[in-house]
């Protein structure tokens, strides 16, 4: 049994499901959801990695450019996990709860 | 055989313990379980030789931005909320959704490349995956290298926006007089004297 | 004359500057002086107006009716792209030039009194609205037509909006979505022309005087660009059935605001079609004439009969205009000189004559502040002069011959019978009926015992009333008894008109 | 100028008066003078007039005159223009005259109204726009006068506007007239189709190269003619209150009774006839349509004959009696005698008038009561009128001696007529002449019986009204009874006098302005009297090669001539007066009647005759009240519910609750925003690989 | 050296004075925000015009990561410019709510420095950082109001969702990635004009959906009304303006450049956004009464307009594109600075029915709104007419007869809510007393009023600032 690319490929299309599956179906609380934002985001960096060492070294090809990538998406991710965790702290303080079900002052 | 043995367990403990995030009724949990994912995720990128990135995502993940996770659940003493009436009726919907999107996912990605089971190609050039990293991170990608510092700067000009506040009457540190505190200024001599104590 | 001057220029845009003028001036002045500037607007503005009658007159006069193309042509590059800001006049537009300079100032003297509040901005809206009617008819640039033909929805949804009656959102919203509805369709056709020139002649262009001469558009797309170019024409007219937005907005309209739209605006489409759906598509005009006819018939009939049962005034002349401008459509696509020439007269004729009734409403109005038929009756006893004038328009309104509404039928209708019988039998129907709905409402608001005591104290017309319904009298007179003044104006650009329309049926084969 | 001045001068007086004299003008003239300049014009033009028929009829100094440009679009080309032949001269002299003594007339007849000014303005207005459709040298400008007279009716007839009966009745009027005005507009519009031009002189040399034409006409396949004849009648059967349009004229007398005189009497009515009569060139070319007119025109005759029979209001009974004398005339133009239809019209415009005068002046001294059943042995209050009144009605049932030269106007002209119809009917020219020939005698009968009723009912027997009216009641004063006597003379002489011109001399007098003197059409001839015949043999012989021939075969046919048609019309009308006299004069006469009827309702025929056959009611009906329905239907239905409704409203209502729908569908919820998204991304990419189809 | 730093002096210069900006804010003993907005101001005019100044350079810069061209002048110009605009716009309302932080200042120079990025980008890797970039300092001045539960609402919406957006777009990156070989444009374009397979274009369309998520296109609009009523009204001017064009050219160099060669494919995808970005947007709008929800909905459907004209997938639709979103831009600035005019005593006025009456009692503003309100319904002769006219002849000449119907449909019932405002403007009694505006928001609606009204009907400006537009526009191809 070979493990190839499509294997790894079939990994981060589940994760990234789930993540998108949690962002939707979490009816609990926000932290959840940014949680599932990460796995997304690393469902894009196994993408990434897989694609990237699978590659073949040739011309138009650039074989380091996908780890580099993931590199920026990890750098990106924490900035992100950063600014997502202050708002949410931001509408806690507001709020009081950060249920996911309480978010819909403004509709319609 | 054992690339697939360790691929195959990695996937499904990665697989699962993201399950359990989206699951888990704790958030605690919940943070947990993503530490794990990332754990194993790390373990795939091992497997496809991408070491580096392998370690970053540990350091990264697990040693910063989950912890930040679980500071903020913490933090925030949020109450476990029961799920709702209703839930159970979307989700068949959303279940449905996710896994058509997953199945074009994997039609287009995964589907794609399994007739000709492309393998990790290895590169023995005679350079690690680590050194790879610094032949291009400095040169090729200088620009966008910049630009990722702008990026968490801006992260960081945020969370101090939104979250700091100056409170009146709390006592605050001030590093610099902390620093230019003295001997002479912080420890004062006193000769006592018994029996009358100090005035 | 006025060779090497931008003489049309000039016409289409004091009027606006005039609007910038008075916006300015209050920019400058202390409450007091506002309020001072707000009793001056009105002569400010009919002077402006008063002014640009004079040059158009002048215009008018300088016209060489012998010539068919366009004259005193100014072209200055504008949009690029083949998009130039060209204005022109033929036989056919210096004539609707004529219209909406002669009528401007008489309302805007009708509102000096009637419009009670906000007088300084209705001033501006109406010279804007004055500018962009010359530009629609000037303009030789079919993006330039469509941008005045289109700005025209500003100013009038405004009139209607602020200064209309009880009504007036419903009436002012369906006036604009309606209108607005049918000119997008013909801003899309109006942009595969643009696309299209470019394929058919080489070089993208909107300048109506090469694609009336040189566009060569196929049988099969005509249909389809006339259709759109008829959606908004139709819906301007307005045809039936696309007119229920008229006698809504009529009645909500001020006095002015009816006038200039029952005057002007309505000819827009009348215009358009002259312009645009005979020159660029003649193989679907004559291919969709029967339909034209038939909706112009049914409008005459269908219209009338529902006029008859009016108990608004103004609802019930709007409705007349709605019959009268079947016959300008059913003059226009007969194709022939009596039909497009009685087309062109009526339109003129209808300005001047539904004008003058609107006026005439409004003169009760601003007295009762109603427009109920019932509230009225006897008012001959109160009013002589201004039951004379009524008198008159109303039978102008029907059609008799000597007044200049006779004039327009009896061309459209010769027109058509030379087409269809039919056709000029339908319309003939409505000679019938516009008796009756005209008279009826004559009778009930003129003649007949003075019930309502409300009435004891209405006064007769007052001096500025009789200056603006004498002209308007005297050339429903004139030119029902001389109808060559405007016909030969006319003459030459129609027969040019119709030679080119012959001319490409029998370069493609019908 | 001559024409211009007979022509212009009641326009000039019409606008002095009506627009200076009015509060319109702030009545800057004084009513006397408005009134002394209005009817002195018309004095100047009546004047004129005759001296224009002597030049035109007699002297041949037929002119064209044009005035200014009208219409002249492409190949269409109205002017303003007088065309001057005998015919119009005619209609000058007719229409001058008695308008001018209309005008006098009215001086005592309404002296107590508020409104002279206008009242003459308006009748000048009237005279003015009639010589514009009798001078008319075409088809556009006839229409021009045509609807003028019809605007000046309406106006009149409306004139007391605050009565309520007055206003409907001058916009049933007005209608009515309109719809025959669409046949004529029509009929305007084939000539021009058919002969490219609208001018009477082209149109009419033109005749024969179109005399073939076919037209398709709402899907009929018709002969051009017979269609330009037939549409223009329905315009004269409008004007002339024709059967089925014939409606608005009895209400029409709700008008000031000069006006009944001029316009619904003498002048505006016979307009339709002088059309047939101006136009026929094209009916001599068009039989069938001619026959048609015929047979119309006697119906007429014997339903507004029948009609009259029964009326109470004095008015009416004229009114119906002018309807009838029309019928008269249309169907001798029907039967190709032009010059008696024109010869009727002229001798009824003097004795109708005068009937209508007297009765205005008996309304005048009864204050305004027009109900016979209410009057009553007033001769002896009124005698001027009285004897006036005989004149005309002795007139108006023909009284002469046949075979001389002697006798009222009516029995010239009625004769001619009724003579002309048997000669037609007797050769096999027209069908329906035959018919028209007996419904001439049976409504002469009925004519003569009307005519003495109205007088034995009003002037005779015993007084049945308010004796306080009656204590009051007074001669009228002489501006009133001069009109009354020189129309008189007239009613008189009229007839004696113009016979030989009319109806002899052979289209000399007429020169050519009727087609009357074309030998070749049958009709024509056949239509030329007995006592034409005789005089014009006389005149001419018999041996003038122009009669040999046909002509020859017919005045065979003259000579045998059977007595009895020239005595019956005579015969008919003594015997109508003395129906009347024995059922009104004898014993209680009148009051019985009137008592009869009140006690036991009428009999169904009286009734029948009293409601004119429920035209009215018919009319009302069917038409007018479908029109009002209709027209709510439309409105509050078509309008308002299918194209409102699904048009502006609907697509608005709709497109608002898709709107809140929409708002509906956006909960503010993370969640469903988020599969929002989900879902966008798999449906597009679904959609994006079906089309790639990979 | 020079030539190398001059094709990326703008992107230099936000960063830094940015950065410059920053320490000062951060050493500075007192609030300094109003100095730094002021010098702000001006870096953001430097930034805009510097390209201009230097003559126009042109070349790749970082190894490929960024090119400069026509186009990203262009896009620098404008940006630079309304970023500007919005931040004099910010002022009297941070001032008056007492929210006015220098913080906020230094936030929309990063933006502005993500989105110059973002539309020199030649690389998804740069893509990727400069809408990140961009993105962030988005967020968080989406909750900037920190005090406010609303803000922090918005903040948290636009947060999450902008997240998922970000990995959509990633997924998609990371497929076009795998199956070309490479994250540079060039080499993607190349390596798809060899064939496309199912990979690529599914991952374009990842990428797009999450491009259309920054341009709020439909279906991935939701978090437009939230995030739009909820953020600060400056910031929600500046939302609705500056990235929304930048996220459009990047969405057009991406679609004519890498993937010029599957126009078939993306075409679909981008008339589908267009009809349902339009008709949502028009018809959603019906039924809000807020003020800003209603500018939403309104930006919803005028993004659906320039979709529009990209979807001709030419040079000409890209101009069109351009020229649209020039007018768009300038309108929405103009109308927001009415909004934050539109003051009374009690505070700002969000609901529409607060500015009945605005017409008697503030008639300068009533009438620049309505001036605004025509031009955005698409009215000529005012700009926003000739925007969609440029907009959609591309798409009629690219045979989309269909589209661009049902597009003048969607904006005839777009009109209606505008018209709503006009009519309310008005048409109805006035209820409270407008208190002055400040003038630097007076000076700013006026001015761009005055650029609605007749900036193309005088062809001394309507040409040059054509041929600039069409050199941009052509830069791509």
């Amino acid at each position: 049994m070979v493990i190839g690319l499509s294997h790894y490929l079939a990994v981060a299309a589940i994760l990234f499901t789930i993540g998108v599956f949690g962002i939707f179906v979490n009816r609990k609380n926000v932290i959840i959801i940014l949680m599932c934002v990460e796995l997304i985001l690393l469902a894009v960096n196994i993408n990434f990695v897989s694609f990237s060492t699978h590659m073949a070294e040739s011309s138009g090809s650039n074989p380091m450019a996908g780890q580099v990538f993931a590199l920026f998406i990890l750098t990106v991710a924490a900035a992100e996990a950063a600014v997502g965790l202050a708002i949410l702290v931001v509408y806690f303080r507001n709020r009081g709860n950060i249920n996911v079900e309480n978010i819909d002052l403004m509709k319609g | 055989m054992l690339i697939a043995i360790s691929f195959y367990s990695l996937a499904f403990v990665s697989v699962a313990a993201a399950f359990m995030v989206v699951a888990s009724k704790n958030p605690v949990h919940s943070v947990l379980y993503l530490i794990l994912t990332f754990f194993s995720a790390a373990g795939l990128f091992i497997l496809m030789g991408a070491e580096f990135l392998a370690l970053l995502i540990i350091m990264v993940y697990v040693g910063a931005v989950a912890v930040l996770f679980l500071f903020v659940v913490m933090m925030l003493d949020v109450d476990f909320v029961e799920l709702k009436q209703g839930f159970l009726s979307y989700l068949p919907v959303g279940a449905l959704v996710a896994i058509i999107l997953l199945l074009e996912m994997l039609m287009v990605g995964a589907a794609y490349f399994a007739g000709e089971t492309k393998t990790v190609v290895v590169r023995d050039n005679g350079v690690s995956n680590l050194e790879a990293f610094g032949q291009v991170l400095y040169t090729d990608y200088a620009g966008v290298f910049e630009a990722a510092g702008f990026v968490l700067l801006v992260a960081m000009i945020g969370a101090i926006v939104l979250t700091l506040r100056k409170r009146e009457g709390v006592r605050k540190q001030i590093p610099s007089e902390q620093i230019a505190r003295t001997k002479e200024k912080g420890l004062k001599m006193v000769d006592i004297k018994p029996g009358v104590g100090i005035e | 004359m006025f060779e090497n001057y931008p003489i049309l220029s000039l016409i289409t845009f004091i009027p606006l500057a005039g609007a910038f003028l008075l916006i300015f001036m209050t920019r400058v002045s202390n409450a007091d002086a506002q309020e001072q500037l707000s009793k001056n607007a009105p002569r400010v503005a009919l002077v402006i107006s008063s002014a640009v009658f004079f040059l158009a007159l002048m215009l008018t006069f300088d016209f060489d009716s012998s010539k068919s193309g366009f004259q005193f042509v100014e072209t200055t590059k504008w949009l690029g792209g083949g998009i130039d800001f060209r204005l022109g006049v033929d036989g056919i537009s210096i004539l609707f030039v004529l219209l909406t300079t002669f009528l401007t100032p008489l309302c805007i003297l009708a509102s000096e009194r009637s419009v009670k509040s906000r007088m300084l901005e209705f001033m501006v809206a109406f010279l804007i609205l004055e500018t962009l009617m010359i530009g629609t008819f000037v303009a030789l640039d079919l993006i330039l037509f469509y941008l005045f033909f289109e700005a025209v929805l500003i100013p009038m949804f405004i009139i209607i909006g602020v200064w209309g009656g009880k009504n007036r959102v419903y009436a002012s919203y369906k006036f604009f979505l309606y209108t607005l509805l049918g000119s997008v369709l013909m801003l899309a056709a109006i942009m595969w022309i643009y696309s299209f020139s470019m394929v058919n002649l080489g070089d993208a262009t909107t300048n109506i005087e090469v694609l009336i001469n040189e566009l060569r558009i196929p049988k099969e797309t005509q249909k389809w660009l006339w259709l759109a170019f008829f959606a908004s024409f139709a819906v301007k007219m307005p045809m039936w059935p696309v007119h229920t937005w008229l006698p809504d907005a009529h009645v909500e309209a001020p006095t002015a605001g009816s006038v200039i739209l029952a005057g002007v605006l309505l000819k827009l489409g009348g215009y358009g079609f002259l312009r645009f759906s005979l020159t660029l598509f003649p193989n679907a005009s004559l291919e969709f004439a029967p339909l034209i006819f038939w909706m112009s018939v049914i409008a005459i009939i269908y219209t009338s009969l529902i006029a008859y049962r009016q108990n608004d005034i103004k609802k019930l002349i709007a409705y007349s205009s709605v019959a009268h401008m079947g016959f300008v459509t059913m003059g226009i696509f007969t194709f022939n000189t009596q039909g497009l020439q009685g087309g062109i007269y009526q339109m003129l004729s209808h300005g001047i004559i539904s004008g003058a009734l609107f006026f005439c409403v409004g003169v009760i109005y601003d007295r009762m502040h109603t427009r109920e038929i019932s509230f009225y009756g006897g008012l001959v006893k109160r009013m002589p002069v201004y039951a004379a004038f009524f008198m008159l328009f109303t039978m102008a309104n029907v059609g008799l011959p000597g007044t200049s509404g006779f004039v327009g039928e009896i061309l459209t209708m010769i027109g058509a019978y030379q087409v269809s019988p039919w056709i000029a039998l339908g319309a003939a129907m409505g000679m019938i009926f516009s008796a009756v709905y005209a008279l009826h409402l004559y009778r009930e608001v003129i003649f007949g015992e003075q019930i309502n005591p409300n009435l004891d104290s209405i006064k007769d017309m007052n001096t500025r009333e009789l200056i603006i319904l004498t002209p308007l009298a005297l050339l429903t007179i004139l030119f029902g008894i001389y109808p060559s003044l405007i016909t030969d104006i006319t003459a030459v650009s129609v027969e040019n008109l119709i030679n080119n329309f012959n001319a490409a049926i029998l370069l493609t084969g019908n | 100028m001559l024409y211009h001045i007979i022509i212009f001068a009641p326009l000039i007086g019409a606008l002095i008066a009506g627009l200076a004299g009015t509060k319109f003008g702030r009545n800057i003239i004084n009513e006397k003078l408005c009134m002394l300049l209005t009817t002195s014009f018309l004095f100047t033009s009546a004047i004129l007039s005759w001296v224009s028929l002597v030049k035109v009829g007699i002297n041949h100094e037929a002119v064209d005159i044009r005035v200014l440009r009208w219409m002249d679009v492409g190949s269409l080309k109205a002017d303003w223009a007088f065309k001057i032949d005998t015919l119009t001269a005619v209609m000058l002299v007719v229409v001058n005259s008695v308008s001018a003594l209309v005008h006098l007339y009215s001086w005592g007849y309404m002296s107590d109204d508020d409104y002279k000014p206008r009242f003459f303005s308006y009748l000048s207005l009237f005279t003015f726009f009639m010589l514009m459709l009798v001078t008319s040298n075409n088809f556009i400008q006839l229409f021009f006068g045509w609807e003028g007279v019809g605007l000046a009716s309406y106006l009149l007839i409306g004139y007391y506007f605050k009565k309520d009966t007055a206003n409907a009745a001058s916009i049933k009027a007005f209608v009515t007239n309109r719809v025959g005005d669409v046949g004529l507009a029509l009929g305007v519009m084939t000539v021009f189709l058919v002969f490219g031009s609208v001018n009477f002189d082209i149109v009419f040399s033109s005749i024969l190269e179109n005399s073939d034409r076919k037209l398709s006409f709402l899907s009929f396949e018709l002969d051009a003619l017979e269609l330009i004849a037939a549409l223009l009648f329905i315009g004269a059967m409008g004007k002339s209150a024709q059967f089925i349009l014939h409606v608005w004229l009895p209400d029409a007398m709700e008008g000031p009774t000069p006006v009944s005189a001029l316009i619904h009497a003498a002048t505006m009515v016979t307009a339709g006839v002088f059309l047939i009569c101006r136009a026929s060139a094209i009916y001599d070319a068009a039989p069938i349509t001619s026959g048609f007119i015929t047979a119309i025109g006697a119906f007429t005759a014997f339903f507004a004959a029948s009609v009259a029979l029964v009326q109470n209001d004095i008015k009416r009974v004229i009114a119906y009696s002018t309807c009838s004398q029309l019928g008269y005339m249309f169907f001798a133009a029907g039967v190709g005698a032009y010059n008696a239809a024109m010869f009727h019209l002229f001798t009824h415009a003097f004795f109708k008038a005068l009937l209508f005068l007297c009765a205005g002046s008996v309304i005048h001294a009864m204050h305004h009561e027009q109900d016979m059943r209410k009057m009553g042995g007033i001769w002896k209050k009124v005698p001027v009128t009285y004897i006036a009144m005989i004149i005309g009605t002795l007139a108006i049932t023909g009284i002469g001696i046949p075979g001389t030269k002697i006798g009222f106007a009516g029995f010239f002209s009625k004769d001619a007529i009724i003579e002309a119809a048997y000669s037609a009917g007797a050769i096999g020219a027209s069908d329906s002449a035959t018919f028209a020939f007996w419904i001439g005698i049976v409504a002469a009968l009925m004519t003569a019986f009307y005519s003495w009723r109205l007088i034995f009912m009003t002037f005779n027997g015993n007084y049945r009204g308010d004796q306080e009216i009656y204590a009051h009641a007074h001669e009228s004063p002489l501006n009133m009874l001069v009109p009354l006597g020189l129309l008189s003379l007239g009613a008189v002489m009229a007839g004696v006098l113009f016979y030989s011109k009319f109806i002899g001399n052979y289209g000399d007098f007429w020169n050519g302005s009727l087609i009357i003197n074309n030998p070749d059409h049958h009709v024509k001839i056949a239509s030329e009297n007995l006592y034409a015949a005789v005089e014009i043999s006389a005149l001419n012989g018999i041996e003038d090669n122009k009669h040999s021939g046909l002509f020859g075969w017919l005045f065979n046919l003259v000579h045998g001539y059977p007595f009895w048609v020239l005595l019956m019309p005579l015969l008919v009308s003594i015997s109508g007066f003395s129906l009347a006299y024995l059922m009104y004069m004898r014993g209680e006469g009148a009051s019985k009647h009137i008592r009869n009827i009140e006690d036991n309702g009428g009999s169904p025929l009286y009734n029948f005759l009293l409601n004119k056959w429920y035209i009215d009611e018919i009319y009302e009906m069917t038409i007018v009240k479908w029109v009002k329905k209709i027209g709510d239907i439309f409105w509050k239905i078509g309008d308002q519910k299918i194209i409102d409704g699904f048009g502006p409203d609907g697509i608005s209502s709709a497109i608002s609750r898709i709107s809140k729908r929409l708002s509906k569908l956006h909960t503010g919820y993370l969640y469903h925003y988020a599969f929002v998204m989900l879902l966008g991304v798999a449906l597009i990419i679904i959609l994006v690989f079906r089309t790639v189809g990979s | 050296m020079f030539q190398t730093i001059s094709l990326f002096a703008p992107q230099l210069v936000l960063a830094f004075f940015a950065s410059q900006l920053l320490s000062t804010g951060a050493f500075a003993k007192r609030d300094i925000s109003i100095g730094v907005r002021n010098f702000s101001i001006f870096v953001l005019l430097i930034y805009s015009v510097i390209g201009f100044i230097l003559g126009k350079p042109t070349g790749t810069a970082f190894k490929g990561a960024l090119v400069i061209d026509d186009f990203s002048h262009y896009m620098n110009l404008i940006i630079g410019l309304s970023a500007a605009a919005t931040l004099a716009l910010s002022k009297s309302f941070f001032q008056i709510e007492k929210l006015d932080r220098f913080e906020f200042s230094i936030l929309v120079l990063y933006c502005t420095l993500g989105m110059s990025i973002m539309v020199s980008a030649n690389t998804l890797l740069a893509l990727y950082i400069g809408i990140e970039m961009q993105s962030l300092a988005l967020y968080i001045m989406a909750a900037f109001n920190r005090d406010s539960l609303r803000a922090s609402e918005a903040g948290l919406k636009y947060f999450v969702l902008g997240a998922l957006s970000s990995g959509l777009l990633l997924y998609g990156a990371s497929l076009i990635y795998g199956f070309t070989g490479s994250i540079e444009f060039t080499q993607i374009s190349e390596a798809i004009s060899y064939g496309a397979s199912p990979g690529i274009i599914a991952g374009m369309v990842f990428l797009l959906c999450g491009l259309a998520f920054k341009i709020s296109a439909a279906p991935f609009h939701m978090w437009t009304p939230d995030v739009y009523e909820g953020a600060p009204t400056p910031v929600t001017a500046f939302f609705a303006s500056v990235p929304k064009f930048a996220a459009m050219a990047l969405i057009a160099r991406l679609l004519v450049g890498p993937f010029e060669t599957i126009v078939s494919q993306w075409q679909q995808v981008i008339v589908i956004f267009a009809i349902l970005s339009m008709f949502i947007g028009a018809i959603g709008a019906l039924v809000q009464v807020n003020i800003k929800r209603l500018m939403a909905y309104s930006s919803i459907a005028n993004m659906g307009f320039a979709l529009v004209a990209l979807s001709a997938g030419n040079e000409s639709g890209v101009k069109g594109m351009l020229i649209f979103m020039s007018i768009y831009v300038i309108s929405i600035i103009g109308i927001f600075a009415c909004i934050l005019q539109m003051r009374i005593r009690d505070g700002m006025v969000e609901n529409i029915n607060d500015l009945a009456g605005l017409s008697k009692s503030n008639r300068s503003l009533a009438l620049v709104l309505t001036v605004f309100m025509f031009s955005i319904m698409g009215i000529p002769p005012l700009l926003g007419f000739f925007g969609k006219f440029f907009a959609f002849v591309p798409a009629i000449e690219a045979g989309m007869v269909w589209l661009v119907v049902l597009a003048l449909i969607a904006s005839v019932i777009g009109a209606f809510y505008y018209l709503r405002l006009v009519k309310i403007i008005w048409g109805d009694e006035s209820s409270h007393e407008f208190v002055e505006a400040p003038k630097t928001l007076r000076t700013i609606a006026l001015m761009s009023s005055l650029l609605v009204f007749p900036i193309l009907i005088l062809p001394l400006i309507s040409i040059p600032t054509q041929s600039l537009i069409s050199r941009a526009a052509s830069s791509l191809f």
